[in-house]
C-alpha cells in the first residue's frame, strides 16, 4: 500500500458530501413515509463511505458507474444536489428532466455514467469504459460500485475476465452490505469472503473498512495508480452493512435488530467526525459541515418542490419509421 | 370459495399445486423467508421446507437454464423472475434450449416448468422495471404464454401452467396483484381460451393483462359515444384463441387490439395480422392497434402516464375504428 | 469500383471506416488473427493492431454491455456476433442498456455502435445456428436494423452503420457471403431506405437479407404465371421506409412480406400490421406472410429445407395474394 | 485421492469406447473431404480419453451434458454408434430422426441430454439436472463436460456458485484443449491454469493428464463419491490437446504443427494400449479390440447410407394458435 491519505481538505469534502448524502437519504425516508415519493427509493445511509470515498480517489476524466443504490455515487463524482433531487422527485429540473429517475441518474460531463438497476449492469459498463481509454490511450480509469448480489451475476465474470485479460484501467468496487434483497449474503454466496474471486482472473484485491471513507479512499487511489501504470485491474472488497431495508417497499421483518444497532455504532459519519477531530478539525467546525449539508438539502428539496413537472414529448429518435412517422 | 387478492390466488395455487405433488418446486429471488417482493410465494417456504422453496442469487441467465433442465429429470420447477425486465438475461434458455428440444429430441424429453413473473407499467420504477415484453416471449416456438387478469384466471391458469407438460410464461402484472375477486375451482379454463367480458356489437377490443381493465372502463365510456363495445381477454398470448377472435369481429366488424408492450414488432402487430388474415373481409376498416409508444418507459408520472395505454387511449382508438 | 464478394465489400467498410476515423475499433471471437470465421475481418489485424481489432473470450452478453458503454466514452466499437443465434445472450445490453440511454438521459450521451452478426439457414448447422431473429431486434426502440442483401449495400450500410450516431444491428448472412457484385462508393443510401429491386404490377413483395433474391427468382416465376411481381429490398428493418411500401401497394394492390424468421410475433407481422393499417383501402386482400413456420430449424437436409422459405413459397403466397 | 483403479474389464471397455470415437472422427474426416458431410462437424480426436473416461465413471441414472464436440461423450455414456452416425449423417433412422445433427445429439434413456452448441450451456443444464436430483433425494449425480472457452461464460460463473452454495451433486469437467475456436487459451483466459477458480466457489479441483482415460475416469470418480455424499460439486481440469481443427470448416493457419507433433505422440489410445499391456493384456487382443470397433464404425456409416432421409413433419405442438390451427 503506497497510497497518500487525503488532505485534511479532502477530508473535511468527503465528510460534506457524506453529509449531503445522509441528509438526502433521510429526507427521502421522511417523504417516503408520506406517500411523497414515487417508485421504489433505494437508501445508501450508513454506507455512505463506500460511494464518497470511490469518486473522492477519481480524477476529472475518471468515469464512475453505480448501482439501483448510487446517491453517494452522484453527490460524491459532483453532482448539483438541485438537480440529483428533483431527478429523484421526477421534476423537469432533474438531472435527466425526470425521465430516469432516482436509480438511473447520469451526468455526463462529469463522467458519472451512470445509476444501473439492471443488477451486475454497471461491471461490464465500466469496463467498456475502461476498454474505450485503453483504445484512445487516455490516462484515464473507469470504477464501478456494484453490490455482493451482483457478485454473482455471469456478467461480473465475463467483464472481470475481460478487464484482468487485457488490463483493462478498472476497479471493481464490491460494496460488501450483506444482503442482496431481502435475502443474506451467506445464502446467496458460496464463499464467504468474495475478495478470493479476484485470484481466479490472477487480479490483486484488498478487502477495507467500507465505513471508514479514508480506507475506502486509500484502496481506490492504490488500484487506480495501477491501472494508470497500465497494470490493469484490481477488486475492493469494501465492508459494510445496509442499515435502511433494500427500498422503500421493504416489509422488512428479516433484519435483525441487534445486527442492525452494532454497525450504527460504526456508523461511517461518526467515524469520519472522530477522524477529522484526530486530524485536528474543531468540532464546532466539523458540525457547520453537517448544519450546511443538512440545509443545502432541505433547500435542494424545496426547489425541487417548486420546480415544474417535466411535459412529455415522444423520442423521435427511437420511433421505427422513417422520416419519424407514426 | 373466496374472494381474495391476485396475489393470495396464486399463493393459493402454488400451496394446491406442491401438495399435490412432490416434484413441484419453486425458486427464484427473495421467495423464500420474505415470501416473495409480491408476497405471492408468502409462508411456502415454511410449510414445504428450503429445498421446495429456495432462495437464489442473482443469477436469472443460469437459474432458467436450470429451470429447463430441471424439468427435463423429473421435477416441475416454478422460476419467478422477479421482473419481465430481467428476461433479456434469460433468452438463451427460452430460445436456444426450451424452444428446441421437445422438435429436435423427437419427443424424448418433456419440459414441465412455469417461469412467473411480473411487468408493466404505471408504479414510477422507472426504464428497466417498468417492461412488457409480451412480443419477444409469444415469438418463441413451443412456449405457452399467459397473463391472467383477474384473481379467479391468476388462480386457475397457474395451475394448469404447472400441470402443463411443457414450458409455460406466466405473465402477472404489478398493478393487479392487489385486485380483490372471487375465486373456485370450479371453473378450469384449459390454456389457450380466450374470454369475453364484456359482450358488444359495433367494435371488439382484443385486450391482454391489466388492459383488459382498462378496455373494460373504455366500453364504458364508448357507451356515452353511442359505441357498443365488446371486450375479449385473451388470457393466453400463445396459443392464440384464433377462433374466439374472428368470431367476435364476424359479429363487431371492428377490432382493437391492446396490449402493453412496444408497439413496432410487438404482440399487437401479430393479433393485427392475424386479424386481418383471418377475417379480412369481416373488417370494416384497418384493425387498431393500441400500445406503448416506441420508448423507453419514463420516469417522472406526467411522463409515464403519457406512455402507458389507457381507457382514454383506448377509447380513442376504438372510435376512429368505427368511424 | 470493383467486382467483390459480400464479404470483401464488407471488409473494404470496416478498413476504410478504420483508416478514416482512429476511434473506430473492432472486437469479435476469432477476428483478429483468423480474420473471422467467415473472413469479414481478414487482415484487419495485421494493419491496425491487437488494439483496434482484438479477438475476445466467449462473453457475448459482457461485449454487448461494452460496446454500449465504450460507445458512450468517444469509441465507436463494431462488434461481431458470430451468430445471430447467440443474440439472446446480448439481449439485456440492447433492452435495458441501449435502447433507454438516449432518451433518460435526454442525449447527454451518444452510442455509436455497431453489432455485426449472420444469420439465416440453409447450411446445415441445426436448431441453435441458423436462426434469424430479426422481429425481436427491430422490437428494441432506439436501436437501427440493416440487413444488406447485395454486395453494395454490404458496403454501403456498414460505412453508413459506423458513422451512425447510434446503436445499428448490422444483420448479415451466412448464405450470401460469396455473392458477388460491383461495389462503388457512388452510391451512399441513407439508412432507412428501401429499393425497388424489380418492377411490377400486380403484386408487391417485400423481403429482406437473402430472401431478396429469393422473392427475385419468385418474381420470375410469376411471369410465367402471368402475375407481374414487384419486389421491393427493405435493407432497413427498423427504421422501416413506409412511404416506399405505401407507394408500392398503391400500384399493386396485393402485398407479400418475406422474412426467414418465425411467423408469429415476428417481423412478417409487423409488415403485415403496418401494410394493413396504412393502405387498407388500397389492398384488394390480405397481406400474406412468408416466414419460417413456428418451430424449431431441424438439421437433416430435407426437414430444412422444408422450413426455409423459398422462391417457391414465395410464388405460392403471391399467386393466392393475386386470386 | 480414494478412488479405485478401473477393473480391466472397464478399461478394455473404455479402450473400445475411445477407438469406437476414433474411428467414427477419422471417418467423418474422409467424408467431409468428399463434401459428403453436412453442416460443421467438430471432432474430439486426441481427446477422446475426456469423454469416455467421464461417462465411464458415472452410474445408471447419472446424467451427463455436452458440447458441439461430444462424440465420445454420446458413444461413451452408451448409444448405439448406428444411431450416432446416422444422426450425424441426417437420416431418419438417426438418434433424434435427423432433425438434432451431430452438435445436439441426445438419448435421454441413457441420460445423455445432450450435446448442446450454445458454449456454456451445457454447465448450467446439468446443475438443472442436479437440482432435480437433489430435490427428489435421488442418489445421482450430473456431469458436463465443457471447453476452457466455456470456463469464460457467464453463465458458467452462476452455475458454479449455485452448485456449490447449495452442494449439488455436480462434477464440471473442463476440457482444456487449449483452443477457443481459433484463439488460444491464453488469449481468451485471465488465468493460466483455471482450476484455481475452484476456490472461487470454495469447492475441490483437481487437474489430469486429459489423454490418460483412467486418470481422468479416477477423478470423476472421486468427486462423484463425493457429491453422492452431499459435499457437493468439484471441478476437473482434464489437459488435453485439439488435434483436428475446430471444426470441419476450420481454414487452419493457427495451430503449431510442432505442437500438434509432440501431442500426438501422446495420443490416448497410444496412452491407453499402452497400459492395457502393462496390466497384462495381449497385444492382439488388444488390437483386434480396435479392429472391431473400425469395423462397427465402418457398418454403422453403411447402414446411415442405406438409411431413408427424414420426411418433413411441422411441430404442431409449436404451433402459435389454439388447437394447431395455423
Ligand atoms: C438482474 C436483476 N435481478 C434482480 C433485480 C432485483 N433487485 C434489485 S436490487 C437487488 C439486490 C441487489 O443486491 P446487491 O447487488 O448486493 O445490491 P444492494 O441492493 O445490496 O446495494 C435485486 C435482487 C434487479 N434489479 N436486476
Ligand atoms: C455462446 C456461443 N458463442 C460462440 C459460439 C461459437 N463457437 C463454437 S465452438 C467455439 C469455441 C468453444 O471453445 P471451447 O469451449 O474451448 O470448446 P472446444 O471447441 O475447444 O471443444 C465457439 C466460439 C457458440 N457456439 N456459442
Ligand atoms: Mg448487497
Ligand atoms: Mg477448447
Amino acid at each position: 500500500m503506497t497510497a497518500n491519505a487525503p488532505s485534511l481538505d479532502l477530508q473535511q469534502e468527503m465528510f460534506r458530501k457524506m453529509c449531503l448524502t445522509r441528509a438526502l437519504e433521510e429526507a427521502l425516508g421522511r417523504l417516503h413515509a408520506q406517500g411523497r415519493t414515487r417508485g421504489p427509493i433505494h437508501r445508501c445511509d450508513g454506507q455512505e463511505a463506500v460511494g464518497v470515498g470511490v469518486t473522492a480517489a477519481l480524477e476529472t476524466g475518471d468515469k464512475v458507474t453505480t448501482t439501483h443504490r448510487g446517491h453517494a455515487v452522484y453527490l460524491g463524482k459532483g453532482m448539483d444536489p438541485d438537480a440529483v433531487v428533483a431527478e429523484i422527485m421526477g421534476r423537469a429540473t432533474g438531472a435527466c428532466g425526470g425521465r430516469a429517475g432516482h436509480m438511473l441518474v447520469a451526468d455526463a460531463s462529469l463522467g458519472m455514467i451512470g445509476g444501473n438497476a439492471i443488477v451486475g449492469a454497471g461491471i461490464p459498463a465500466a469496463t467498456g469504459m475502461a476498454l474505450s481509454m485503453q483504445v484512445l490511450g487516455q490516462p484515464h480509469v473507469a470504477a464501478c460500485v456494484f453490490g455482493d448480489g451482483a457478485a454473482q451475476t455471469g456478467i461480473c465474470h465475463e467483464a472481470m475476465n475481460m478487464a484482468a485479460l487485457w488490463s483493462l484501467p478498472v476497479i471493481f468496487v464490491l460494496e460488501q452490505n450483506r444482503f442482496g434483497l431481502t435475502v443474506p449474503f451467506e445464502a446467496q454466496s458460496s464463499v464467504p469472503d468474495l475478495s478470493v474471486r479476484a485470484a481466479g482472473y490472477g487480479m490483486p484485491a484488498v478487502r477495507v473498512d467500507g465505513n471508514d471513507v479514508v480506507a475506502v479512499y486509500r484502496a481506490v487511489q492504490d488500484m487506480a495508480a495501477r491501472a494508470r501504470r497500465g497494470d490493469g485491474p484490481g477488486l475492493i472488497v469494501a465492508e459494510t452493512y445496509r442499515l435502511e431495508g433494500f427500498s422503500t417497499s421493504d416489509m422488512g421483518g428479516y433484519q435483525d435488530p441487534a445486527e442492525i444497532a452494532r454497525w450504527k455504532e460504526r456508523d461511517p459519519l461518526t467515524l469520519a467526525r472522530a477522524a477529522l477531530l484526530a486530524a485536528g478539525l474543531q468540532a464546532q467546525r466539523i458540525d457547520a459541515l453537517r448544519a450546511e449539508a443538512e440545509d443545502r438539502i432541505a433547500a435542494s428539496f424545496a426547489a425541487a418542490d417548486a420546480a415544474p413537472l417535466p411535459v412529455f414529448e415522444p423520442d423521435m429518435a427511437a420511433m421505427p419509421y422513417t422520416a419519424g412517422r407514426v | 370459495m373466496a374472494v381474495m387478492r391476485y396475489a393470495e390466488a396464486l399463493n393459493l395455487a402454488l400451496r394446491e399445486e406442491m401438495e399435490a405433488d412432490p416434484t413441484v418446486f419453486l425458486f427464484g429471488e427473495d421467495i423464500g423467508g420474505y415470501g416473495g417482493v409480491f408476497k405471492v410465494t408468502k409462508d411456502l417456504q415454511a410449510q414445504f421446507g428450503p429445498s421446495r422453496v429456495r432462495d437464489t442469487p442473482i443469477s436469472e441467465q443460469a437459474m432458467t437454464a436450470m429451470a429447463v433442465s430441471a424439468a427435463m429429470t423429473g421435477t416441475r420447477p416454478v422460476l419467478e423472475i422477479m421482473y419481465a425486465d430481467f428476461l433479456p438475461l434469460c433468452m438463451d434458455a427460452l430460445i436456444n434450449q426450451a424452444s428446441i428440444y421437445d422438435y429436435i429430441w423427437n419427443g424424448q424429453v418433456q419440459m414441465p416448468f412455469v417461469l412467473r413473473t411480473q411487468g408493466g407499467g404505471g408504479a414510477g420504477a422507472g426504464a428497466q422495471h417498468s417492461k412488457s415484453l409480451d412480443g419477444m416471449l409469444a415469438h418463441i416456438p413451443g412456449l405457452k404464454v399467459v397473463a391472467p387478469a383477474t384473481p379467479q384466471d391468476a388462480y386457475s391458469l397457474l395451475r394448469a401452467a404447472i400441470r402443463d407438460p411443457g414450458p409455460v410464461i406466466f405473465l402477472e402484472h404489478k398493478l393487479l396483484y392487489n385486485q380483490r375477486g372471487e375465486v373456485t375451482d370450479a371453473a378450469q379454463p384449459p390454456i389457450g381460451r380466450a374470454v369475453t367480458r364484456r359482450a358488444g356489437r359495433d367494435v371488439s377490443i382484443f385486450a391482454t393483462s391489466r388492459m383488459v381493465h382498462e378496455a373494460l372502463s373504455a366500453a364504458e365510456m364508448l357507451e356515452g359515444d353511442g359505441v357498443s363495445a365488446e371486450v375479449v381477454d385473451l388470457r393466453s398470448l400463445r396459443p392464440l384463441d384464433l377462433g374466439a377472435i374472428t368470431a367476435s369481429v364476424a359479429r363487431t366488424h371492428h377490432a382493437v387490439v391492446v396490449n402493453e408492450g412496444w408497439r413496432f414488432c410487438g404482440y399487437t402487430a401479430e393479433l393485427a395480422a392475424s386479424i386481418m388474415e383471418h377475417a379480412f373481409d369481416d373488417l370494416d376498416a384497418p384493425v387498431e392497434r393500441v400500445a406503448l409508444p416506441d420508448m423507453a418507459i419514463p420516469y417522472a408520472e406526467p411522463l409515464e402516464s403519457a406512455v402507458i395505454p389507457s381507457a382514454q387511449t383506448i377509447r380513442a382508438a376504438a372510435l376512429s375504428a368505427v368511424r
